[in-house]
C-alpha cells in the first residue's frame, strides 16, 4: 500500500508447450491488494499464464516482475518462497499423507515454527471443516474438501499473492460460493489474488478488475463492473445468445 | 439409424462419468456433444470408439452390437476419432501418420493405394506442410489437421471429433467448419464435442446436453437454445434467446 | 517329514535372510516411487560397502561399526556423485521417455562399477571370517553366528531409522511429497533437485550397509551385487514397484520362500521355482501383490 | 528423388550395399586368422544387436532376456546335433524354431505390460531360461559345458566368415524388408503410440506377438551359428551380462535404425581387442558409453550420421 508500483508485473509475456506456444504478447499488472481475474474460454491460455508465472513452464519470451525481483525462468519452488502461491486446478494434493501434514508441507518455505504456527492458526480459522479432518488422508476427502485444503496449503506459506486456478470447477453450486466468499474474505484480510475462473459471472462481481484472454492474446482488460456492462463481454462471456 | 447407445453407464472409482446414456443417431447428421468440463463428453465418445468399455448399457453399430470390440476392431468397421490432446506418432513423417490408418483401419479392398489414399485425406483437410515433415516437429494446429486426416484415411462411416476447434483462429475455424462439412456431403455420420457454442449451433443437426455425466437434454439448436435446464445447467440464464 | 524344531530352524532362518531382502528392497522401492527409476545397479552399491567394510575392517582395521559406518559413507557419496553427474543431467536433457530411459542408464552404471571394480581390485574374493566372535543360541539349540544376528538387528535398525526419518523430519516429508506429487511438492517450494539427490543417495547408503554387515558371510567381489539384486527386484515386482511399506513384509516373504524351496527342492531348481511363480504373479497382477499404493506413477 | 521417410520400397540403400560388398570382400585381403576372428565376432554381435533392435527400436519393448533366447536357440542345435545326428547346418534352424516359439510364448506373457514393466518380464524369463539350463545337468551337463560339433573340421577363419557373414546378410535383409513393409509400420506404431496406434485400426496383440516371435527367432538362429562356431557352451551365454552387451552396441548404433547396432559392432568390438591393454576397462567403457549416449545422443550413431547426411547434402542438392 506504500510502494506505488505493482506487486506483479507480466511484460509481452509469451508461453507454451515445447511446440506449441499459447500464450502470445500477455501484458498484465497486478497492484497489491487487489483481485484481478483472468477470463477467457477454454484453451484462451488462462491456465498457461498462471502456471508460467507459478515457473511450472519456462517462458519463451517476456519478463515478469515480483515486488522489484525479476522472477521469470525462475524454478517453480524458488517461485513459491519468494510467496506467490499458486492453487492449481487439479490441486496437486499429497493423497496418502493427512490434511495436517498437508498444510505443514505448505509451509515447507518457512522455517519458523512459530511463524507456521501463525498460518496454521489462520488457515483452521478460515477452513474449520480442514481443521476437523486434520488426521484424515487428503486422498479420502470429498472434492471441496479437497479443494479448501488446497487453498489452505496454498495459504500456509503466509503468500503476497495467491494465484488461483477455477476454484469452483466441479463443485456443488452451494460449495462454489463458499469458496467464493472465502477468496473475498482473503481480499478484505490484504491479499493479493489473481483469479482464474470459467464462471465469469460470480468473478466479476466479486474481482476489482479483469482481462479477457482470446487465443492466446489480451484482448481486453478494465474495471470489472464496466466489462460486466461491456458488448463483446456480455455477448461472449455472459452468453446472449449466438454472436 | 447408425448408431445406438442404450443404457451406456461407465465408472471411475466412486465417480459416476456416465449414468444411464441413451441416444441414436441417423446416418449422415452431424451431431453435437455439448456440457460444462468433466461431464463426461470425452467419456462417452471413448465408449463409443472402443478405448473404454462401459459397465452397462449396449452400443449398436449399423444393426449389429459392437460392446465387445476392440477399439481397433471398430476402426476397422468404420468408426474413427481424433483426440482431445493430439497424439500422433512423433518420430514418424506426417504421410506415414496417415497411411497407418490408410492401410490398417481401412479394410474395404480398395484399387487405390494406400499411399494415395493418404495424401487425398491430406490434400482434403489442406494439410499445407511437407508430408514427409516429422510429426514432432509440427505445432498444435497442424498436429490436429494431421489427426483429422488420420481418422478420415481409414474411410469412417462414423467420425468421432474431440474439440478439435480448441485454440483456432476464426479464419481457421471456418476452414474447419468447411472441411467438417464436406465429410458430412460424402455420407460420413459425424459426433462433435466442441465448447464454441457458435460452432455447434451452425454446425450441427442435433445436439445432447450432457451434465455431470447425464444427458439433460436432446434436441435441435432450437430447442436446446431455448431449454431452461440446459439454460440452467450449462449457458447460464443468459444464454435465452 | 519336517519336525517342528526343523521347521523353527527353517522359518528362523528365512526371516534373518528376509531381513537384509527387505533392506534392498525399501531402497530400491524408494528410487522408483520418488525418482521414478528402475535402478538395475543397486547391487553395485551393495558391492561398494563390501568393499569398503573389507578395506576399513581387514586392512586398516577399523572396529567393526566403524567399517560399517564408512561402508555407509561411501555408499552415501557414490549415490550422491552418480546422481549428480548421471541423473541430473538426463532429468534436465531428456525428461521424456523417463522410466525405460533411466532403466538402461542404470544398465550402463552397472557394467560400469562392476567392471570398474573387476579392474581395480581384480576378480578374487576378499572376505572376512567375522566381524564379531561368538554365536547366539535360539531356543531350538540351533546356534546363530553374532555376525548374522547383528547383521539381521542392522538391517531392521536402518529400516526403523529411514522410517522415522521419513515420517517425522521435514526433508523426509518433503521427499513422500514428491514421490506422491512433483508437481505438488514444487509448488509448495520443495526444491526436486535437492531431494532427488538426497533420495539416491539414501537408497545407495542403505545398500552399502547391506553389503558391509554381510561381509563375512559374502566376500566382497566385482559381481557380489547381483544376487541381492535380482532378490530386491523380486521383492519389489511382488509387492509393486514403488511401494515402500510392502517391501519390508516382501523382503520376509521372499526369505521364508527362498529358504523353503532351497530347503525342499535343493539348489539350483529354487531359482526356476520362485522365477516362475514371479511370472505369474506379474502376468496376473501386473501392479504387484499389494498394488502400488501410496506413490504416484504418473510420470511411468 | 525419394520419396523421403523411412518408409522405403528398396530395402538397402546404395551406401550399405557397397559396404557390405567391402565386407565380403575383406577376407580376401586379410590374411591374419586373429584379425578374422574379429571380424567374425562383430559379425555374431551386430546381427544380434538388430535382432534385439527389432523390438527395442520398433515395438519400443526392451526384451532383457534377450540373451536367453541366443542361448536357447544355440543349445537347442548343438543338442539336436549331439542327440539326433542332425547336420549342423541344419541345426540352427531348429534354433530358430525353438527361440521363435519361446518368443511368441513371451510376447504373449508380456502383452498387458507396458515399459518397465515389459522389460522386468522379459528379464526373469530369461532368468528362468538361464536357471533351467544350468539345473538341467543331464541334458545340459550344466556348468562343466557342452561340446558342440563344428561346422568344418578346418581351424581356417574364412570359411567361418563367409557363413556368419552369409547369416549377417540374411538378418539384415530380412529385418529390414519387415522393418519397412507395412508390418514394420504397424510395429512403429504401437510402438510410438498405442492409443493412436489402435485407433488407427492397428492391432497391438497380434504385432507385438509377430515381432517378438521374429524378434526371437533371429536370436535363436544366431545362436544356432554361434554355437557350431565356437565349439562350446556353457550357460552362460544366456546371461544378463551379454543382453547388456548387446543391448548396449543396439542403442549405441541408434535406436530404430537396425543398421547402427551392426556398425556399433565392427567400431566397438575390433577397437576393444586392439586396445588390449585395456581389456578389464572394455565393459567400462560400453557402460560409459550406453550413459553418454543415453544423455547426449538418444538417436546414437544413427541420428549423428543423419545429421551429417543433412549437412553435407544440402550445399549438393541447392546447386
Amino acid at each position: 500500500m506504500l510502494k506505488a508500483g505493482p506487486l506483479l508485473t507480466v511484460t509481452q509475456l509469451e508461453s507454451g508447450y515445447n511446440h506449441l506456444q499459447i500464450l502470445w504478447d500477455v501484458s498484465l499488472k497486478v497492484l497489491k491488494g487487489e483481485m484481478v481475474a483472468l477470463l477467457g474460454r477454454n484453451g484462451a491460455g488462462k491456465t498457461t499464464t498462471l502456471r508460467t508465472i507459478a515457473g511450472l513452464l519456462k517462458p519463451k519470451a517476456g519478463q515478469i516482475d515480483f515486488m522489484d525481483h525479476r522472477i521469470d525462468g525462475l524454478p517453480a519452488h524458488e517461485i513459491s518462497r519468494m510467496r506467490i502461491s499458486f492453487v492449481p486446478e487439479n490441486l496437486h494434493l499429497f493423497p496418502a499423507m493427512s490434511v495436517m501434514e498437508n498444510l505443514l508441507l505448505g509451509a515447507y518455505g518457512i522455517r519458523d515454527p512459530g511463524r507456521t504456527k501463525g498460518s496454521l492458526a489462520f488457515v483452521c480459522d478460515t477452513f474449520p471443516a480442514l481443521a476437523r479432518r486434520r488426521k484424515q488422508l487428503a486422498g479420502s476427502l470429498s472434492g471441496g474438501e479437497r479443494r479448501m485444503l488446497a487453498l489452505g496449503r496454498g495459504l500456509m506459506s503466509q503468500p503476497e499473492l495467491l494465484l488461483v486456478d477455477e476454484p469452483s470447477l466441479g463443485l456443488a453450486p452451494k460449495m462454489a460460493t463458499t469458496v467464493f466468499d472465502t477468496l473475498s474474505k482473503l481480499k478484505l484480510a490484504g491479499l493479493t489474488i489473481l483469479l482464474v475462473e470459467q464462471n465469469v459471472h460470480t468473478t466479476l462481481q466479486i474481482s476489482d478488475r479483469s482481462y479477457v484472454l482470446e487465443q492466446g492474446r489480451i484482448v481486453m482488460e478494465g474495471r470489472s463492473k464496466e466489462l460486466m456492462k461491456d458488448d463483446h463481454v456480455c455477448k461472449t462471456y455472459l452468453g446472449s445468445g449466438d454472436d | 439409424m447408425i448408431l445406438e447407445l442404450q443404457g451406456i453407464s461407465k465408472r471411475f472409482g466412486g465417480l459416476v462419468a456416465l449414468k444411464d446414456i441413451s441416444l441414436n443417431l441417423d446416418e449422415g447428421q452431424i451431431l453435437g456433444l455439448i456440457g460444462p468440463n468433466g461431464a463426461g463428453k470425452t467419456t462417452l465418445l471413448n465408449v463409443i470408439s472402443g478405448s473404454l468399455r462401459p459397465d452397462n448399457g449396449y452400443i449398436r453399430y449399423q444393426g449389429k452390437e459392437i460392446s465387445k470390440l476392440s477399439s481397433d476392431r471398430r476402426c476397422q468397421k468404420g468408426i474413427s476419432r481424433t483426440f482431445q490432446i493430439s497424439r500422433p506418432f512423433s518420430k514418424m513423417t506426417v504421410l506415414e501418420n496417415v497411411m497407418v490408418a490408410a492401410i490398417f483401419g481401412d479394410r474395404s479392398q480398395k484399387q487405390e493405394p494406400p499411399r494415395d489414399r493418404a495424401l487425398s485425406a491430406l490434400r482434403f483437410v489442406q494439410f499445407s506442410i511437407d508430408e514427409n515433415t516429422l510429426a514432432e516437429n509440427l505445432n498444435t494446429v497442424q498436429l490436429k489437421r494431421l489427426d483429422l486426416a488420420r481418422a478420415l484415411a481409414s474411410n469412417p462411416s462414423l467420425l468421432l471429433l474431440d474439440e478439435i476447434a480448441a485454440g483456432l483462429t476464426p479464419l481457421e475455424l471456418a476452414d474447419l467448419v468447411g472441411v467438417i462439412r464436406h465429410t458430412r456431403e460424402r455420407g460420413v455420420t459425424i459426433i462433435v464435442v466442441e465448447h464454441l457454442m457458435r460452432m455447434i449451433l451452425r454446425l450441427c443437426d442435433k445436439i445432447v446436453v450432457l451434465h455431470y455425466g447425464e444427458k439433460i437434454a436432446e434436441g435441435t439448436p432450437e430447442e436446446i437454445c431455448q431449454d431452461k435446464r440446459v439454460a440452467d445447467a450449462y449457458l447460464g440464464e443468459n444464454y435465452l434467446l | 517329514m519336517l519336525g517342528p524344531t526343523a521347521l523353527w530352524d527353517l522359518f528362523v532362518t528365512g526371516i534373518f535372510r528376509g531381513g537384509m531382502y527387505a533392506l534392498m528392497a525399501v531402497g530400491l522401492s524408494l528410487v522408483f516411487g520418488v525418482m521414478n527409476i528402475p535402478h538395475f545397479a543397486h547391487g553395485e552399491f551393495y558391492m561398494l560397502g563390501a568393499y569398503t567394510a573389507y578395506f576399513a575392517f581387514a586392512v586398516f582395521h577399523f572396529p567393526a561399526f566403524m567399517a560399517i559406518l564408512s561402508a555407509a559413507s561411501m555408499g552415501l557419496l557414490a549415490g550422491v556423485l552418480v546422481e549428480k553427474l548421471v541423473f541430473y543431467p538426463l532429468r534436465r536433457r531428456h525428461p521424456e521417455e523417463w522410466v525405460l530411459n533411466t532403466f538402461l542408464v542404470t544398465v550402463g552404471l552397472s557394467f560400469v562399477m562392476q567392471n570398474a571394480a573387476l579392474a581395480v581390485w581384480g576378480g578374487q574374493y576378499r572376505g572376512i571370517t567375522q566381524y564379531w566372535q561368538g554365536a547366539i543360541q535360539l531356543g531350538s539349540g540351533m546356534h546363530i553366528s553374532l555376525d548374522r544376528a547383528i547383521s539381521f538387528i542392522v538391517a531392521i535398525f536402518c529400516i526403523a531409522v529411514l522410517w522415522w526419518f521419513l515420517d517425522f523430519t521435514r526433508t523426509g516429508k518433503a521427499i513422500r511429497a514428491v514421490a506422491q506429487d512433483e508437481t505438488g511438492a514444487l509448488l509448495v517450494g520443495i526444491d526436486l533437485d535437492q531431494i532427488h539427490t538426497i533420495t539416491f543417495g539414501l537408497s545407495s547408503l542403505m545398500a552399502a550397509i547391506a553389503g558391509a554387515s554381510l561381509l563375512s558371510l559374502n566376500p566382497a567381489y566385482p559381481s557380489v551385487g547381483l544376487a541381492p539384486l535380482y532378490k530386491s527386484w523380486y521383492v519389489v515386482v511382488l509387492v509393486g514397484l514403488g511401494n515402500m511399506a510392502g517391501a519390508i513384509p516382501g523382503g520376509f516373504l521372499v526369505g521364508l520362500l527362498e529358504t523353503f524351496s532351497y530347503y525342499a527342492f535343493g539348489s539350483g531348481w529354487q531359482d526356476v521355482i520362485s522365477l516362475s511363480i514371479l511370472i505369474l504373479i506379474l502376468l496376473l497382477k501386473p501392479a504387484g501383490l499389494f498394488g502400488n499404493r501410496g506413490i504416484s506413477l504418473s510420470k511411468a | 528423388m525419394s520419396t523421403g521417410g523411412s518408409h522405403r520400397w528398396v530395402v538397402l540403400s546404395p551406401l550399405s550395399l557397397f559396404l557390405l560388398a567391402v565386407l565380403s570382400v575383406l577376407p580376401l585381403w586379410v590374411q591374419d586368422e586373429y584379425l578374422l576372428q574379429l571380424l567374425i565376432s562383430s559379425l555374431l554381435l551386430g546381427s544380434q544387436a538388430m535382432a534385439f533392435d527389432f523390438t527395442a527400436g520398433f515395438i519400443n519393448v526392451i526384451n532383457f532376456g534377450f540373451s536367453a533366447f541366443v542361448g536357447a536357440g544355440a543349445y537347442t542345435s548343438a543338442l539336436l546335433v549331439l542327440h539326433w545326428g542332425i547336420s549342423p547346418w541344419l541345426g540352427p534352424l531348429g534354433g530358430a524354431v525353438a527361440s521363435a516359439a519361446l518368443g511368441f510364448f513371451s510376447g504373449v506373457l508380456t502383452l498387458r505390460l507396458q515399459g518397465i514393466y515389459a522389460a522386468v518380464m522379459t528379464w526373469f524369463v530369461g532368468l528362468t531360461l538361464l536357471s533351467l539350463t544350468a539345473s538341467l545337468s543331464g541334458l545340459t551337463r550344466g556348468y562343466r559345458g557342452l561340446n558342440v560339433p563344428l561346422f568344418l573340421e578346418t581351424a581356417a577363419r574364412r570359411p567361418y566368415f563367409y557363413i556368419i557373414f552369409g547369416v549377417t546378410f540374411l538378418t539384415f535383409v530380412s529385418l529390414r524388408w519387415t522393418g519397412s513393409s507395412r508390418v514394420g509400420l504397424a510395429f512403429r506404431a504401437i510402438g510410438q503410440n498405442l492409443e493412436s496406434a489402435r485407433a488407427s485400426g492397428v492391432n497391438p496383440t497380434k504385432y507385438r506377438v509377430i515381432n517378438f516371435t521374429l524378434s526371437c527367432a533371429f536370436a535363436g538362429l544366431l545362436g544356432g551359428f554361434y554355437a557350431h562356431f565356437l565349439g562350446i557352451l556353457t550357460p552362460d551365454v544366456m546371461h544378463s551380462r551379454q543382453t547388456v552387451e548387446v543391448l548396449a552396441l543396439a542403442y549405441i548404433g541408434g535406436r530404430g535404425s537396425l543398421w547402427g547396432g551392426l556398425v556399433a559392432a565392427f567400431i566397438f568390438v575390433p577397437l576393444f581387442e586392439y586396445l588390449k591393454p585395456l581389456m578389464e576397462l572394455r565393459l567400462v567403457i560400453y557402460g560409459v558409453l550406453l550413459i553418454l549416449v543415453m544423455i547426449w545422443c538418444p538417436g546414437g550413431l544413427a541420428a549423428i550420421y543423419t545429421q551429417l547426411k543433412q549437412q553435407v547434402r544440402w550445399p549438393f542438392m541447392q546447386r
